[in-house]
């Protein structure tokens, strides 16, 4: 049982960096990929997927005895979808503008893979409490990587951040910041920056055991 | 311009799901490692598309126009439950079938691409001769982006790209690079 | 330790080489590449070497950053990255602000070069990835084209060439005017052929003198530092496509002679299409390749948003080089067909 | 959790599988209801707003409106309700209730991808006389100056449609059905003024006789303008 | 480039390296006296090891046979010296590794004659008895690969022999022992050929020399008489003498790959070979010493010798004034497939025709860049393989891929590819290492 | 207020509609498969989402049983099940007795020397086809480090004296380094045969001695040395009868004049007993 080794705290924080769904995990591409042309759709686009996951993961890891493993997807489908459409809904009711900007990617939230992943891999195998801390985990995660993202975008597509002018009037836009390749690169240099960050963490790590070991013997 | 050819041109290159809509990237960036996979995963994401422009249509002609809000949540459950049932039927079917396509149903059935194509045609009021060309230009468009991407990971694979690069950092600069040459095809038809 | 002869070498045969090295062709690269640069310069004047110097130090400088000290000596030496860097430089329009060249002779070096793990790892052409950036991120001044300045006010340099970092270019509509593919596309009028050739049009800086162009890559050619099949497999495609195009609607379409000698048509299938590293090695490979970029070029050019396709048309073709290849294994001796891994 | 697999392994008897789908299908259908009674009213009105914004923004001068629908033969007045389609548009009137003009939506490939715009249609000068762009994908900074570009715009609210409109580059706009070009944007320019012709030519048949226009139909209570 | 065979006929692609052969081609062909001590490997020959029929201590003479064959793809071996019989067992190999061979001291005081031997009337024999004869003179092919002759000429069933194509293309640079051999002893090339084509039944032979050796083109045609031989001048390109190409270039066939030149009715001899067999049909001198060629920048006087085989290669370069100071590298055989040699003990064999020693100028290998796809290779390779996939893969140790889709297993080794190489990548160390791990591989599944 | 049912009622429609398809079709199309393969699956998260680069969890599934691919491949299972999935298969809770892989050659840059000075490719199947590599010995140890490039599990490094040393902790005995060793020394043992002779020349005496300080000359002592039986001389290397069941003791090594035989306890090459050179001088 996969809680058994960790502490309720430690699922949630794990999330964040260890296993962050889009770092680590390359899961929620597109959403990730399509709504951040902008710190705020990027923002909106997260919390909607918080929602969603924790909501999913609350009901899924409460029900889990009660869903025959042959339909077990169609079901936790459903239950995602209905959480989607509320969400949807509800953007569409008090944020219109914002809603018109995500389009279609809300509705598009059921197929980000990391909701359907984590009630499988593991909400409908752990208790309730764990499974919502785990998905608040990833969620924010999620959240973090989707606001890194659309940030840098919007700082060098538009000189703004959150529509707040930054470097004065005439700056000179990147649109391609705000066009498809803009996206992929980007994200791509981000991941790059993870990965080295990573690395260095672990060759630090590395040193000290080695200096550890060296005073040892 | 003749509208069917559009939507077909629009979807294979200059609006490619992958490339331009970002749709489908799990499978885009994950799978794309082996030529030969890749293309099955195209052939096979076509055939679910397919199915997804029938399906979609159907529920919106028969189904949603009682009950519009239920068009999200019935698109899914319906479009996964019949591939599900596709699935196994292959499976039990034709085993070599199943192999080499059948296998990657599951992976399809939850990604972007399907549920975005459901709603895209929705959205754009497409009758089931539309839906079908959109879903067809979409699918042969996925199956390039993925095909040419094939190609350059397995070249790279056997070159020399630095370790801190390798893996999906590459992948996605890569595809970047690809999308920044599919803009070429932007406007396209559209100025004449 | 006891040793009865001087140590022997033991290298692997052969031991005779042909003499030909890398660097120098590059260096042929950069010697064809003389005249139309000259050209450029004597028609846009000093902004036009200013960008030239501005993105090969882009490419130089980020080539130096991102390899290991004890590479360094070896890839600046090979002469590549500068080329990288010139060529890109040759497709920049003459008014661009500096500080955009730099950064695309960067990204050109960066994205489309070190990441895939430096000289011959590269799928795309760097120096078109540099463009095709730059022609995304900043559309605007990117299709902003200047009148020739000429000898006589050699020493002009524009207000917008010398913009600061990360600020607009002051616009210049003054001195600004249509390239004569842009007067195609969008007015219908084509420029007279012998302005074409002499290349005093607008254009990027090193495109226009579609003669001296020629004349560089006859000088390549001579040194078989290219593939003959990939440019004239561009040139007769792209001919044939735009004359059929033109026997239809003559008031419509341009001719084959304006697709041959205007815009990056020249620069492109002469020096860029045949850069080795990212065209097929095989010889069937380089005429689907060729033939690729020619029809992708008049697609672009004549139905296509972009007055120019060149740099797409190549982009493209790159993208699919690895396929190609493996699909033209040139027959082998002895056996009906080279094996490849088909499919 | 191999401590659990028994339990999954037991084959469940197929009524436990339909009728837990079944039951999810049900509950989720609730769910959904709900949520969209509560949020049918606000979502509506949005919607009314948006719309009314739109016409009012390209058929100066207009202050209400009601759907038109051509039937096939002839054009009549459509229950607001009722869905729209592409044989939808809509009628402006004054607030004396006399008709302005036709808001007319049309649609068609932009520079990225499919443009919808709505222009104002006067019958009796045969004039465009407001355009506004309902949905593009156009590049921000040079395609998005077609509804950015307050000039551009400008350009649509007082135009010939006769014998159709035409582009022409920036400046050099002479004739009353000629509009000057978006620089640097050419295309989309191009794109709007084919999409509003397109929309002409299928419409100009269908409507009536100017003069014979549809009336208003319900005079709308003065708290709606 | 446009393929050559249009301007004159000869096989596509290929190389035209500088051929050196100045150095040596007018140095008539001198004897190497002999020496104190002869080592024959037992395996110099391509297929079974020979197997030894004399032991320690034992006397042996010259010419005598010191081991038989050790199966059909196989030969004997004769005592290059008279002397004794001083050990059996591993000695060092030209390719660095041990292997078994047969050491014989060699006795000052003998007068080192071959015993008399009745000429044997080549005529009066069967195919078969001159095949077996071919054998018993321990005879191989001369031309590098030292494939046992008599394997050659047993033809199977149902095939014929049409054509006898006797190798003179000497196409390997600074080599000029098949050259030296023509002219010196042409009416023997000559004889020589004209017995195989008899003994083969072929209608007729060809003799086909590069151009450049104008000298030995004459003298040839001088002496072919009434015999239906003619001789061929072939265009200078390299490997003009990979027997696959020769036949290409003399008849426009190829040699399906995979297949034995026998298989389209065409039998490829080295002069060498052919003059082997004519001497011991007429001398009965079996196959005990052989044309070696000493040349390259290294050594003080280059020479042609005839060197009985079994001589420390120390031993011929000594007796060519010995190795200059700048010397780096010596290679046995020609500079394109020659392999350079690790210990100077090792002993001149049956397929060693030349002897190179290069200085730091021809080995001070140039500075290796990244394949830049230029695609030199393609064009130089005249099995039309494609090298620079080879290298690639060959780098990454994708042994099996080279093989199963880009035909490994065609690539002779001629190293036209790496010639032409501008980032001179070794393309066909690659190449051999790959067929090396894929042979071991092999090896370790059968056992 | 129709509307309120429409929807429960077409959902519960859709529900049992496709709950009795799948249910029958379950039931119908049922395929039986290794039951290994269902569970794995199971264990799987189940994502689809094609991280691992398998399409899909299924495929990623059978390449796992049968072994082609790595679990930490999946990005998306936690640690937890990675290790829980490994356990299931067994991948490395392998045979009873752990083997490592071993060296038959003790001959680095210190001990054995160089006749010729290979100048190429870095790689000694490279170099080994360049007349053996110009080692003396040509049995011996190229040191390029071909094997360390292939151990996917980085258990060999090669350390200062040429030699590539196994760590034993790492080393799974998956064989890709006997593999591409071209001279063969590699050989995968159990741990718990601590006697090895690490020489691989079937030379003898003297000819062996100025080859390498350390090569086995074939003088069977150690052979006098052990029980009786135990080695035996063969091709002049001792080959020690494990299987003989006989005791097995360090004596055996106590006479060696060139340590050629050695009684590891763990890996090999530990730095404090690398041999020397000054036995290098006493012999010559
Ligand atoms: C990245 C990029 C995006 C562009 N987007 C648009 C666009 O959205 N609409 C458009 O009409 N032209 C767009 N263009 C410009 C067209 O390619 C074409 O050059 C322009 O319409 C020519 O107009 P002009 O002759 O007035 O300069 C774009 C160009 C680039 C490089
Ligand atoms: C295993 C093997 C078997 C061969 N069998 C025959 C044969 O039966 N008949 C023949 O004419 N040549 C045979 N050959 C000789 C080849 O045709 C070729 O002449 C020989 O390998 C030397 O060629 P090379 O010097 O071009 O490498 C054989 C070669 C090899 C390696
Ligand atoms: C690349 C290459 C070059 C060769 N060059 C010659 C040559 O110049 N002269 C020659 O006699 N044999 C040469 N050979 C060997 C011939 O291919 C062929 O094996 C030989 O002539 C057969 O005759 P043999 O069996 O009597 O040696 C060469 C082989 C190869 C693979
Ligand atoms: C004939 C020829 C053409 C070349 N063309 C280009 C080019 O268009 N762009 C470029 O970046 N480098 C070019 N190079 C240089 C070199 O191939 C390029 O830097 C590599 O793509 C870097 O890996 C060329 C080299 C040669 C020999
Ligand atoms: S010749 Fe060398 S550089 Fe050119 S393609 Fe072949 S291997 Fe690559
Ligand atoms: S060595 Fe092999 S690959 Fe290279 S040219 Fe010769 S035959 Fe072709
Ligand atoms: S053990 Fe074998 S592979 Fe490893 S370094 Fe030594 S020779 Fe090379
Ligand atoms: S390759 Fe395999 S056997 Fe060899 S050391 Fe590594 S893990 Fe052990
Ligand atoms: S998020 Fe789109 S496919 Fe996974």
């Amino acid at each position: 049982m996969a809680s058994s080794k960790h502490t309720a705290y430690e699922e949630m924080i794990k999330g964040l960096w260890r296993d962050n769904p889009v770092f680590v995990q390359v899961l929620g591409m597109c959403p990730m990929l399509a709504v951040t042309n902008s710190a705020i759709n990027a923002i909106a686009m997260g919390l909607a997927t918080f929602f969603v996951l924790v909501g999913s993961s609350f009901l899924v890891s409460s029900l889990k005895q009660w869903i025959p493993k042959q339909v077990r997807i169609s079901v936790y489908i459903v239950i995602i979808a209905t959480f989607v459409t509320v969400v949807d809904y509800v953007l569409l009711a008090m944020v219109p503008a914002i809603h018109k900007e995500l389009g279609a990617f809300i509705p598009l939230i059921v197929a980000n893979c990391l909701i359907l992943g984590r009630q499988e891999a593991f909400a409908s195998k752990n208790t309730v409490k764990f499974a919502i801390m785990d998905a608040i985990g990833m969620a924010a995660g999620f959240l973090l990587a989707m606001f890194a993202l659309g940030s840098v975008r919007e700082i060098l597509g538009e000189g703004k951040l959150f529509g707040i002018s930054l470097f004065g009037d005439n700056f000179e836009p990147w649109v391609i910041m705000i066009l498809p390749p803009g996206g992929f690169i980007t994200l791509g240099l981000l991941l790059l920056l993870f990965n080295w960050m990573t690395e260095r963490k672990q060759a630090f790590v590395a040193q000290v055991a080695e200096a550890e070991r060296s005073k040892a013997s | 311009m003749n509208d069917l050819v559009w939507i077909f041109i629009s979807a294979l290159l200059v609006n490619n799901f992958v490339l331009a809509y970002f749709l489908g990237l799990c499978p885009f960036l994950g799978v794309s490692g082996k030529l030969e996979t890749s293309f099955r995963l195209g052939l096979a994401t076509t055939f679910v598309l397919i199915i997804t422009a029938l399906c979609s249509w159907f529920l919106n002609t028969y189904v949603l126009t009682h009950a519009p809000y239920l068009r999200l949540i019935s698109f899914i459950v319906v479009i996964a439950s019949t591939v599900q049932f596709i699935e196994m039927a292959i499976k039990k079917l034709s085993p070599a079938l199943f192999q080499s396509l059948g296998i990657f149903l599951p992976l399809i059935t939850t990604n972007c691409a399907i549920l975005g194509l459901a709603i895209f045609a929705t959205n754009r009021g497409y009758g089931l001769g539309e839906g079908l060309i959109f879903a067809l230009g979409a699918g042969a468009g996925f199956t390039l982006a993925m095909v040419l991407m094939a190609g350059m990971r397995e070249e790279a694979e056997i070159g020399n790209v630095p370790a801190l690069v390798r893996g999906t950092a590459f992948n996605l600069i890569i595809s970047g690079i690809l999308s920044m040459a599919f803009m070429g095809f932007a406007g396209l038809f559209s100025s004449t | 330790m006891k040793r009865k002869d001087p140590h022997l070498l033991l290298q692997s045969a052969p031991l005779l080489r042909q003499g030909m090295t890398t660097p120098a062709a590059m260096r042929d690269v950069w010697i064809a590449l003389l005249p139309a640069t000259l050209a450029g310069l004597w028609f846009f004047g000093l902004a036009a070497l200013l960008v030239l110097l501005a993105s090969i130090a882009g490419a130089v400088l980020t080539e130096w950053a991102f390899t290991p000290k004890e590479e360094r000596a070896i890839t600046l030496r090979d002469n590549s990255a500068a080329l990288t860097g010139l060529l890109l430089g040759l497709t920049l329009p003459p008014a661009l602000p500096l500080w955009m060249a730099f950064i695309g002779g960067a990204v050109a070096i960066g994205i489309g070069k070190l990441i895939w793990g430096g000289l011959g790892s590269n799928i795309f052409n760097p120096a078109l990835v540099g463009r095709a950036f730059l022609l995304a991120t900043f559309p605007i001044a990117m299709t902003t084209w200047t009148v020739q300045s000429g000898p006589v006010e050699f020493f002009t340099v524009h207000a917008s060439n010398l913009a600061t970092p990360f600020m607009q270019a002051p616009v210049i509509d003054t001195l600004s005017a249509a390239t004569p593919l842009g007067q195609m596309k969008f007015e219908q009028t084509a420029t007279p052929l012998m302005d074409l050739l002499i290349g005093n049009t607008s254009g990027s800086l090193g495109e226009t003198s579609a003669l001296l162009l020629l004349l560089g890559g006859i000088y390549l050619f001579l040194r078989r530092d290219l593939d003959w099949r990939i440019p004239v497999g561009i040139f007769a495609t792209a001919a044939a496509f735009s004359a059929i195009l033109y026997a239809v609607d003559a008031e419509k379409y341009p001719s084959a002679l304006f697709t041959l000698f205007s815009g990056g048509m020249l620069l492109g299938a002469l020096f860029m299409a045949t850069d080795p590293v990212t065209s097929p090695v095989t010889p069937k490979g380089a005429w689907i390749f060729a033939i690729g970029v020619g029809f992708l070029v008049v697609l672009i050019r004549v139905f296509g948003g972009f007055p120019e396709g060149m740099m797409y048309a190549i982009l493209l073709m790159n993208a699919a080089t690895p396929l190609i290849d493996r699909w033209t294994q040139p027959r082998v001796f002895g056996r009906s067909q080279g094996k490849g891994s088909a499919k | 959790m191999s401590t659990q697999l028994p339990i999954q392994e037991k084959e469940p008897s197929s009524t436990t599988l339909v009728a837990a789908l079944s039951i999810a299908g049900f509950l989720s259908g609730i769910i959904i209801i709900a949520v969209y009674l509560a949020t049918f009213d606000t979502i509506a009105e949005n919607k009314a707003r948006e719309l009314r914004e739109a016409v009012f923004r390209v058929l100066p001068g207009v202050s209400q409106m009601q759907k038109l629908r051509f039937d096939g033969e002839e054009l009549v007045v459509a229950p607001a309700e009722q869905k729209d389609d592409e044989d939808t548009i809509y009628g402006g009137y004054d607030d004396k209730g006399n008709f302005v003009g036709y808001a007319i939506a049309s649609a068609g490939p932009g520079f990225q991808d499919t443009i919808r715009v709505l222009y104002g249609y006067q019958p009796a000068e045969r004039k465009v006389v407001g355009m506004w762009i309902l949905e593009s994908r156009e590049t921000p900074g040079l395609g998005d100056k077609i509804y950015k570009d307050a000039v551009f715009v400008a350009n649509f609210d007082d135009l010939a449609i006769d014998p159709q409109i035409v582009t022409m580059k920036k400046g050099t706009k002479s004739a009353p059905n000629e509009i000057d070009a978006i620089t640097g944007a050419t295309i989309s320019s191009k794109a709007v003024v084919r999409i509003i012709n397109e929309g002409h030519a299928v419409w100009d048949k269908r409507l009536p006789r100017p003069g014979a226009e549809p009336r208003l139909a319900i005079v709308q209570p003065e708290s709606e303008k | 480039m446009f393929p050559i065979s249009l301007i004159n006929k000869s096989f596509d692609h290929g190389v035209h390296p500088k051929h050196h052969k100045d150095q040596t081609a007018d140095l008539s062909i001198q004897r190497v006296p002999f020496v104190s001590r002869y080592v024959m490997p037992l395996g110099q020959h391509i297929g079974a090891p020979a197997k030894p029929v004399v032991e320690v201590g034992q006397r042996v003479r010259r010419g005598e046979l010191i081991a038989e064959a050790g199966g059909f793809i196989s030969t004997a071996l004769h005592s290059p010296v008279t002397g004794t019989v001083s050990d059996i067992g591993p000695h060092r190999y030209i390719d660095g590794n041990f292997k078994p061979a047969i050491e014989i001291e060699a006795d000052p005081y003998a007068t080192q004659q071959l015993p008399p031997k009745p000429s044997i009337d080549w005529q009066a024999l069967s195919t078969e008895q001159f095949i077996e004869q071919v054998q018993q003179a321990g005879i191989v092919g001369m031309g590098g690969a030292a494939f046992p002759s008599h394997v050659k000429y047993s033809i199977p069933e149902g095939q014929q022999i049409e054509n006898l194509l006797v190798n003179g293309a000497e196409c390997e640079p600074y080599l000029t022992n098949d050259h030296r051999l023509m002219v010196e002893r042409a009416e023997t090339v000559i004889h020589g050929t004209e017995i195989v084509r008899q003994k083969l039944g072929a209608k007729h032979a060809t003799i086909g020399v590069e151009m450049n050796k104008p000298d030995a083109i004459d003298i040839l045609k001088q002496h072919i008489g009434e015999r239906p031989i003619d001789i061929m001048a072939l265009p200078v390109k390299y490997p003009q003498g990979a027997e696959k190409m020769l036949i290409k270039a003399v008849y426009d066939k190829e040699v399906p790959a995979g297949a034995l030149p026998r298989d389209i009715g065409v039998a490829v001899n080295n002069v060498g070979t052919v003059v082997a067999i004519a001497d011991y049909f007429d001398s009965g001198m079996p196959l005990i010493e052989r044309i070696v060629t000493v040349s390259g920048p290294g050594v003080t006087e280059p020479a042609n010798l005839i060197v009985p085989l079994g001589t420390p290669i120390r031993e011929v370069l000594r007796f060519c004034g010995g190795l200059k100071e700048s010397t780096r590298e010596v290679i046995m055989g020609g500079p394109m497939m020659g392999m350079p040699i690790a210990d100077l003990d090792a002993p001149i064999l049956k397929g060693s025709s030349g002897i190179l020693a290069f200085t730091e100028q021809e080995t001070g290998r140039p500075q290796e860049y990244p394949c830049i796809r230029c695609g030199r290779c393609l064009e130089a390779c005249p099995y039309f393989l494609n090298p620079s996939r080879l290298a690639k893969l060959g780098k990454a140790r994708l042994f099996e891929e080279m093989r199963d889709d880009y035909n490994l297993m065609d690539c002779v080794e001629c190293g036209a590819c790496t010639f032409a190489c501008p980032s001179s990548i070794p393309i066909v160390q690659h190449i051999r290492a790959a067929k090396d791990d894929l042979r071991q591989q092999k090896a370790r599944s059968e056992s | 207020m129709s509307e309120f049912l429409t929807a429960p009622a077409i959902m519960t429609g859709l529900g049992l509609f496709f709950g009795i398809i799948l249910a029958v079709a379950y039931k119908l199309l049922k395929v039986e498969e290794d039951p290994r393969l269902a569970h794995t699956e199971e264990l799987l998260p189940g994502t689809n989402c094609g991280a691992c680069g398998e399409p899909g969890c299924l495929p990623f599934a059978q390449k796992l049983v049968v072994g082609e691919v790595q679990v930490s491949a999946c990005t998306v299972a936690s640690e937890d099940d990675v290790d829980e999935i490994a356990d299931y298969l067994g991948v490395d809770a392998g045979e009873a007795e752990k083997r490592v892989a071993r060296l038959r050659c003790a001959g680095g840059k210190a001990e054995a020397f160089q006749i010729a000075e290979y100048d190429g490719f870095e790689s000694c199947r490279a170099a080994a086809v360049i007349s053996g590599g110009g080692k003396g010995c040509s049995w011996g140890c190229l040191g390029l480090a071909d094997c360390e490039v292939v151990c996917d599990f980085d258990a060999i490094y090669m350390n200062s004296n040429g030699l590539p040393v196994v760590d034993i902790d790492k080393c799974t005995a998956c064989g890709d380094c006997v593999e591409a060793c071209p001279k063969d020394l590699f050989e995968l043992l159990p741990l718990s045969q601590k006697l090895y002779v690490q020489c691989n020349t079937p030379l003898a005496g003297e000819s062996v001695t100025v080859l390498c300080s350390v090569g086995c000359d074939g003088c069977a002592k150690c052979a006098a040395d052990a029980a009786p039986g135990l080695i035996e001389m063969k091709n002049e290397l001792p080959l020690i009868h494990y299987e003989s069941g006989l005791p097995v003791t360090p004596k055996a090594t106590s006479r060696c004049p060139t340590d050629a035989i050695q009684w590891l306890e763990g890996g090999q090459f530990v730095e404090e007993e690398s041999p020397s050179e000054n036995r290098y001088a006493q012999l010559h």
